[in-house]
């Protein structure tokens, strides 16, 4: 065994570290800095909050460490993130401890000033200057392993995805790639220089750790450090403001490239298109590419599965609005012509009972006629009194105008509907469009008045009475449209009238996993091919156990579907149409 | 069986009456007033929708007539029904005994001096369709040099009461749209506008190729008949329409204007088809004895029509009319 | 001296001096433009269109014929509903087309 | 420009002309406007080329500024065209010559209305009756004087005093052509060329020595419309159209205008005033414009009348550039001196087109 204490092959490793820890430390003084005043009080305020602080807890352990989510997807992925995050924090941990209990070495004087100073790296080669008790020796010695068959895991995974149910993996450049394979030696070279105490090993060891520490925060692994802030972030309740400062920043680099939304979004139907996928999208933010991010952003269908399956919990969404937002239009929008607009019953002075249900069908809606003639038979056959709001064309909700970022701009279709709702008199607000239900639900202020998507509107009716219906063996598949299913988990009132009518089968992704048609108003850029294959695959997905009929809940899913389908598609409002009893 | 048919007219239609009348085992001849068979297709370069060379066409469809008896450089002068059928005296004199009579007569080109708003022949760089036809097969031709901007109008002599002709010439829209593209490959720098008054174009095919002149080519349609060309300092001529679809009257300079002529009746078979009996449709074309059962027929008995005679038609219309006339000939020989 | 009347401005579109450089550009992205048949679907259904005289296929024709700023003016009207968009028989992109205008 | 296309349409479009005997009637505003053209006219015809032309004094207006004004019907402009026809065969003539564009217009647009629907000719042989127990015959001839003066043109050219040539530089004069609308738009055979490539007045400048200058905007109108320029508020397009004009034929450098219509010459000549005043722009040279004259005047000029007999002093703009390059010879002080000697008053100095 040696008898000093230092020695020349820990200068790298020190170098890295120092570097690594200024970088970090400057980054987290700059989001914070970077985040509004009042975003910032309330990051600050939450820190100490014990609700928030005992889930920044709870997360921190079970997401950075533990991969809770990862496992949740498939154990084998999760494994392999763990017991690399996991062991590598276990030895670090255990090294440390052994620093209080170890037996020095002969003619070694670890006190004062040294012992301090050494905490930097004498655990990361404890084996070179210290003794181990045996039974650290066994858990230095079984987490170094877990951390290699990790590595192993991660090694086959390189060359064949699958084997962690994985279809397409994000494709790296040469810098992530050069760091992975850094990641990976590291620990085989511990390995090989505890064993051996061979010079060379503990030297290559030292400086693999330095290349590592030196990439990171220039590669994907910087989400190491970030998520931690990333997470306390998130529990602070902040939003995205803009797409590269603050809360996104934090966000985009505790992207970790992991690659689980390429295969979760609908547009990775050929490699082509899985280019705009959300990995990519924060890889093209972190790295500046701002021409391709801003293509990304307004290519994405805003279906949010990504936000759904991401095991960071990354709000991809949220940074693509706010992409979308910053960018500056030379015209725009002027809808003064909104003012003088009232409905029939207004000008006709027909208002009248306040129980009335206020139906809006919406744009969407208008080109669907049969969904609306659908609603209408509903409302008169459950005795209900309605009133059409835009029965001769209507205002558009806002919700699109949102989608390309101009949010100002879709204030001034927001505040007119929500007159025309208000003047209506009306207590309960029908919408056969989850676009508009969406916005209705987020950005409308109506105050005593109830939103309901059609899909629960005609399920309370059927509950309490109002509209009876025959059960027949017609096999359904229901197909969530994502702004009522991922957005507002509108999941079972849908399912239970299909249940009232028919035999509802299970579609292959279902729910909050359910596969964006590829009609959404979210994007902009994609053409109509590009959306055929994708509601193509969306199909397929839906006709896994052969349904007789698919049946939406939204007019331009159903329109969008209609194309491609092999079945008859409906909305669940023609169901009562073919169904009454 | 021998049995001589006469044909007048050597072209499309003509030759290919000629070519199944013979395989079913008649004997067709064929009178040509020019020195060539072949017709107006012989003179042209590409054939619409697919750019297909039309002497590719023409060269299989002589082919097929060479051992069809043919006069060139002849006219028919007179003919005679007699118990036998019938009698024609050529300008060369001959005479013809024939038992049946197939007017394969085509059509002629709208002159364009009629519309004198257009100013073809005063004008230099106003030219017609046919001409410019022709400047794609021969590389020559003194009006095209380098042109920046390029002119098509549509339905000259067509769809028009002011020269007498009420008809769509049926083949303008899609013959334009072809010379609009083929003169982006030749000028791939030039702009290239149509003014046309409805797009016709209907057939396999030829969506595609609308879709070509759009995508491809940036062929620019404006919907407007042009009303009056003149010829500015420098030559060019600047032209008058209204965008219909703008609702404004529009003016520009273009290098060179293509005027798309019709088709018109060609007259110069009037004395014979007047001698037969066959009288004229309201469009002053031939009188077919029905548009669909008896295309081919005329009111007499023996006298048979195919081809752009009764109507505008495209080569492939007129393919399988000369065809159907055959199997009408060939049935009314076997049914004497 | 005034004579109570004046020179009033040609109604012509005088294509040789239309500056096509936002269509152009236009074009290049959105290279489905020219397939326009100018159905008039796009502006049947524009909810704008139900209460201003907002027509995409105008708008169109405006870029060609030197008429920018009215183009931009009309513009305006839209909501980006993205109506247009569903009903093009042509399959152009009519809602990226719009944005892409406003730039 | 391929000249024999032209000329085979001007062959397509010829019209008879008899050779003598006229019944002559003269246009309402001419006399008013350019009062020397109608009279140098007879004055050629009958003394320079010996032929027999008379006049009616009973003749009046033939209403066509009134019908085309819409402030009277059709039939009723019919009727008084009929009493024209009256008064020539009353005086035993058979060939109608008018001075007027605006009149051949309505005396072709009635004969071939008639000819079409000979029970509207009977109704109004029967309103002539009942408002003036006349009854009329249709002439044998219609023509415009300026038809007369294209048939005579090339003995009018064997008198010809002072061609129209750059006398300085031997160079022939360009020379725009306007014809008036209803010369021949309406009804192309009527009119010597057709509607598209009109004869009459390019076949006047051939023949004396011009260059016909064919610019783009040649076909319009001159801008009088009628209803254009009777309402005031209108008077913008009126000008707007003769503005164009002016800016499609300026490059050419034309000389002279030559005109067959009593509006045409007035417009083409004030209206260049109006646009100076408007724009600051002049179309001639040197700040003149470019003369505007009938071809009666044109005629006399190249006869050798005196410029001032001829009326051409009450052009807007100015003459005296234009006799100054054909060489005619003029006194500028008796431009505004009357034929009686007396002092017509001069106009008042327009602050740019120069009219002197």
């Amino acid at each position: 065994m040696n008898s000093q204490i230092f020695h020349p092959f820990v200068l790298p490793f020190v170098l890295g570290m120092a570097f690594v820890l200024t970088y970090c430390l400057v980054g987290l003084i700059r989001v914070i800095l970077q985040l509004p005043k009042d975003d910032r009080k309330q990051f600050l305020r939450s820190l100490v909050t014990p609700k928030t602080a005992w889930a920044n807890i709870r997360d921190l352990f079970g997401d950075c460490l533990f991969h809770v989510k990862i496992w949740k997807r498939n154990p084998l992925l999760g494994y392999m993130h763990s017991a690399i995050a996991f062991g590598w924090f276990m030895i670090i941990v255990i090294g440390h401890i052994m620093l209080f209990t170890l037996k020095p070495l002969e003619g070694v004087e670890v006190e004062g000033f040294a012992r301090t100073f050494t905490n930097f790296y004498y655990p990361i080669f404890f084996k070179y200057f210290a003794e181990e008790t045996p039974v650290f020796a066994f858990l230095m010695d079984f987490f170094l392993l877990m951390i290699i068959s990790g590595i192993l895991i991660a090694v086959v995974k390189k060359i064949h995805s699958k084997i962690v149910g994985v279809k397409r993996v994000t494709k790296f450049g040469f810098a992530d790639n050069m760091i992975r394979f850094a990641l990976w030696t590291i620990f085989p070279f511990r390995l090989i220089a505890e064993k051996t105490n061979i010079m060379a090993f503990w030297w290559l060891y030292s400086i693999d750790l330095l290349i590592f520490m030196f990439m990171l925060p220039f590669t994907r692994y910087m989400h190491i450090p970030t998520e931690a802030l990333f997470i306390l972030m998130r529990h602070a309740g902040l939003n995205a403001r803009e797409p590269r400062k603050g809360y996104a920043l934090a966000q985009l680099y505790s992207c970790p490239s992991c690659g689980l939304c390429i295969d979760a979004c609908p547009m990775s139907v050929n490699d082509k298109m899985s280019g705009n996928t959300s990995a990519y999208f924060m890889k093209k933010l972190r790295n500046k590419d701002s021409d391709e991010a801003k293509r990304i952003a307004e290519t994405c269908l805003m279906c949010g599965k990504c936000v759904m399956v991401c095991p960071v919990s990354i709000e991809s969404c949220d940074i693509k609005f706010s992409q979308r937002a910053a960018v500056p239009y030379e015209i725009h929008s002027d809808h003064s012509y909104l003012d003088v607009i009232s409905t029939e019953a207004q000008r006709s002075g027909e208002i009248s009972s306040k129980d009335k249900v206020l139906y809006f069908a919406g744009c969407m809606t208008q080109l669907t006629p049969k969904i609306m003639r659908a609603m209408k038979q509903i409302m008169e056959t459950a005795g209900e009194e309605y009133e059409f709001l835009d029965k001769d064309g209507g205002i558009c909700c806002g919700r699109p105008m949102l989608l390309s970022g101009k949010t100002a701009e879709a204030q001034a279709m927001i505040a007119k509907n929500t007159e025309l709702i208000k003047k209506s008199g009306a207590k309960k607000l029908v919408l056969s469009c989850p676009i508009c239900y969406k916005v209705f639900k987020e950005e409308y202020h109506l105050e005593g008045i109830e939103i309901q998507h059609h899909t629960q509107y005609i399920n309370e009716l059927i509950k309490n009475g109002k509209l009876k219906v025959n059960k027949t063996d017609v096999n359904y598949v229901y197909h969530d449209p994502c702004e009522l299913g991922r957005a507002f988990g509108v999941y079972d009132e849908p399912r239970e009238v299909i249940e009232n009518v028919g035999n509802l089968l299970k579609a292959k992704s279902e729910k909050e996993l359910s596969i964006c048609c590829g009609g959404s108003l979210g994007s902009f850029n994609l053409t109509q091919k590009e959306r055929d294959e994708i509601t193509s695959n969306s199909v397929a997905d839906l006709m896994f156990n052969n349904p007789d009929e698919i049946v939406t809940a939204c007019p331009l899913c159903l329109k969008t579907f209609a194309r491609k389908s092999p079945v008859p598609v409906k909305d669940i409002a023609e169901l009562f149409v073919v169904h009454q009893a | 069986m021998k049995e001589n048919i006469l044909i007048i007219g050597g072209g499309a239609a003509g030759m290919e009456a000629a070519t199944q009348l013979q395989k079913m085992g008649l004997t067709p001849i064929i009178v040509e007033k020019s020195e060539h068979l072949g017709g107006h297709i012989a003179q042209w370069d590409r054939l619409f929708p697919a750019f297909h060379p039309a002497k590719d066409v023409v060269d299989q469809m002589l082919n097929q007539v060479k051992d069809v008896k043919t006069y060139l450089n002849t006219e028919v002068t007179d003919i005679q029904r007699n118990s036998d059928g019938f009698k024609a005296i050529l300008s060369n004199n001959e005479t013809i005994d024939a038992k049946a009579v197939i007017l394969a007569t085509g059509f002629d080109i709208f002159k364009a001096e009629r519309k004198q708003e257009y100013g073809y022949g005063i004008y230099n760089n106003v030219m017609t369709s046919v001409e410019l036809e022709n400047f794609f097969r021969t590389g020559n031709d003194a009006r095209i040099n380098n042109p920046k901007k390029i002119g098509f109008v549509h339905c000259v002599g067509a769809r028009d009461v002011k020269v007498c002709n009420t008809y769509c010439s049926k083949v303008c829209c899609t013959t334009a749209l072809k010379q609009a593209c083929e003169i982006k490959e030749v000028f791939p720098d030039a702009e290239v506008y149509t003014f046309y008054m409805d797009l016709r174009m209907f057939g396999p095919g030829y969506e595609d190729l609308y879709l070509k002149t759009q995508k491809d080519f940036d062929v620019k349609c404006v919907r407007g008949r042009v009303c009056e060309v003149s010829e500015d300092m420098d030559g060019k001529l600047v032209i008058k329409a209204e965008d219909t679809l703008f609702g404004k009257p529009l003016k520009m300079t273009l290098d060179v204007l293509v005027l798309m002529c019709s088709m018109e009746k060609n007259k110069s078979i009037d004395v014979i088809q007047q001698k037969l009996g066959v009288a004229n449709n309201s469009d002053g074309f031939m009188q077919n004895k029905d548009m669909y059962l008896g295309m081919n027929g005329t009111a007499q008995d023996g006298v048979f029509v195919a081809g752009a005679c009764t109507a505008p038609k495209s080569l492939p219309d007129t393919i399988g009319e000369a065809r159907s006339v055959a199997t009408q000939v060939f049935n009314y020989i076997n049914s004497k | 001296m005034d004579f109570g009347f004046c020179l009033s401005p040609s109604s012509h579109v005088k294509m040789d001096s239309v500056d096509l450089t936002t269509f152009n550009h236009l074009k290049e992205t959105n290279p489905d433009i020219n397939t326009c048949i100018a159905c008039g679907s796009c502006t049947a259904t524009c909810t704008a269109g139900n209460f201003t005289e907002m027509s995409f296929r105008r708008i169109l024709l405006m870029l060609q014929r030197g008429k920018e700023e009215e183009a931009k003016k009309m513009i305006q009207r839209c909501m980006l509903c993205g109506k247009c968009t569903l009903v093009c028989p042509r399959g152009i992109n009519i809602r990226k087309i719009l944005l892409d205008i406003t730039r | 420009m391929i000249i024999e296309g032209k000329q085979k349409i001007w062959a397509d479009y010829q019209k008879d002309i008899p050779d003598d005997h006229y019944f002559y009637v003269r246009s309402c505003i001419r006399q008013a406007f350019w009062p020397g053209s109608e009279v140098t006219f007879l004055d050629i015809t009958r003394n320079k080329l010996g032929k027999d032309f008379y006049e009616n004094p009973y003749h009046t207006t033939c209403g066509g500024i009134a019908y085309h004004s819409d402030t009277i019907p059709q039939e009723t402009a019919m009727t008084i065209i009929a009493r024209q026809f009256a008064l020539m065969k009353e005086s035993g003539y058979e060939n109608y010559v008018c001075s007027c564009i605006t009149s051949f217009g309505c005396y072709t647009e009635t004969l071939e209305t008639w000819h079409e629907y000979p029970e509207l000719e009977a109704k109004i042989r029967q309103y002539l009756w009942d408002s003036c127990k006349k009854e009329f015959a249709k002439p044998k001839y219609l023509a415009h004087a300026s038809d007369i003066i294209y048939k005579f043109r090339f003995e009018i050219a064997k008198q010809m005093k002072f061609p129209l040539v750059n006398a300085k530089t031997g160079k022939p004069l360009k020379v725009v052509e306007h014809i008036g609308c209803h010369y021949s738009k309406m009804f192309p055979s009527k009119g010597f060329g057709g509607a598209e490539y009109p004869h009459v007045l390019v076949g006047m400048i051939e023949a004396w020595g011009g260059e016909v200058v064919d610019y783009p905007e040649r076909r319009q109108c001159c801008g009088f419309g009628f209803r254009q320029y009777f309402v005031q508020a209108n008077r913008g397009y009126s000008e707007s159209n003769t503005h164009k004009k002016f800016e499609s034929m300026e490059p050419y450098e034309p000389d002279l205008i030559i005109t067959n219509c009593p509006g045409c010459p007035y417009f083409l000549d004030r209206w260049q005033y109006v646009i100076a005043e408007q724009t600051g722009k002049t179309y001639g040279k040197n700040g003149y414009g470019i003369p505007a004259l009938t071809y009666e005047e044109v005629a006399g000029l190249v006869m050798g009348y005196d410029p001032w007999d001829l009326g051409l002093q009450m052009h807007q703009v100015a003459i005296e550039p234009l006799l100054e390059k054909m060489g005619i010879p003029y006194d500028p002080k008796q431009k505004y001196q009357g034929l009686n000697g007396k002092d017509l008053g001069q106009p008042m100095c327009p602050s740019c087109i120069k009219s002197v």
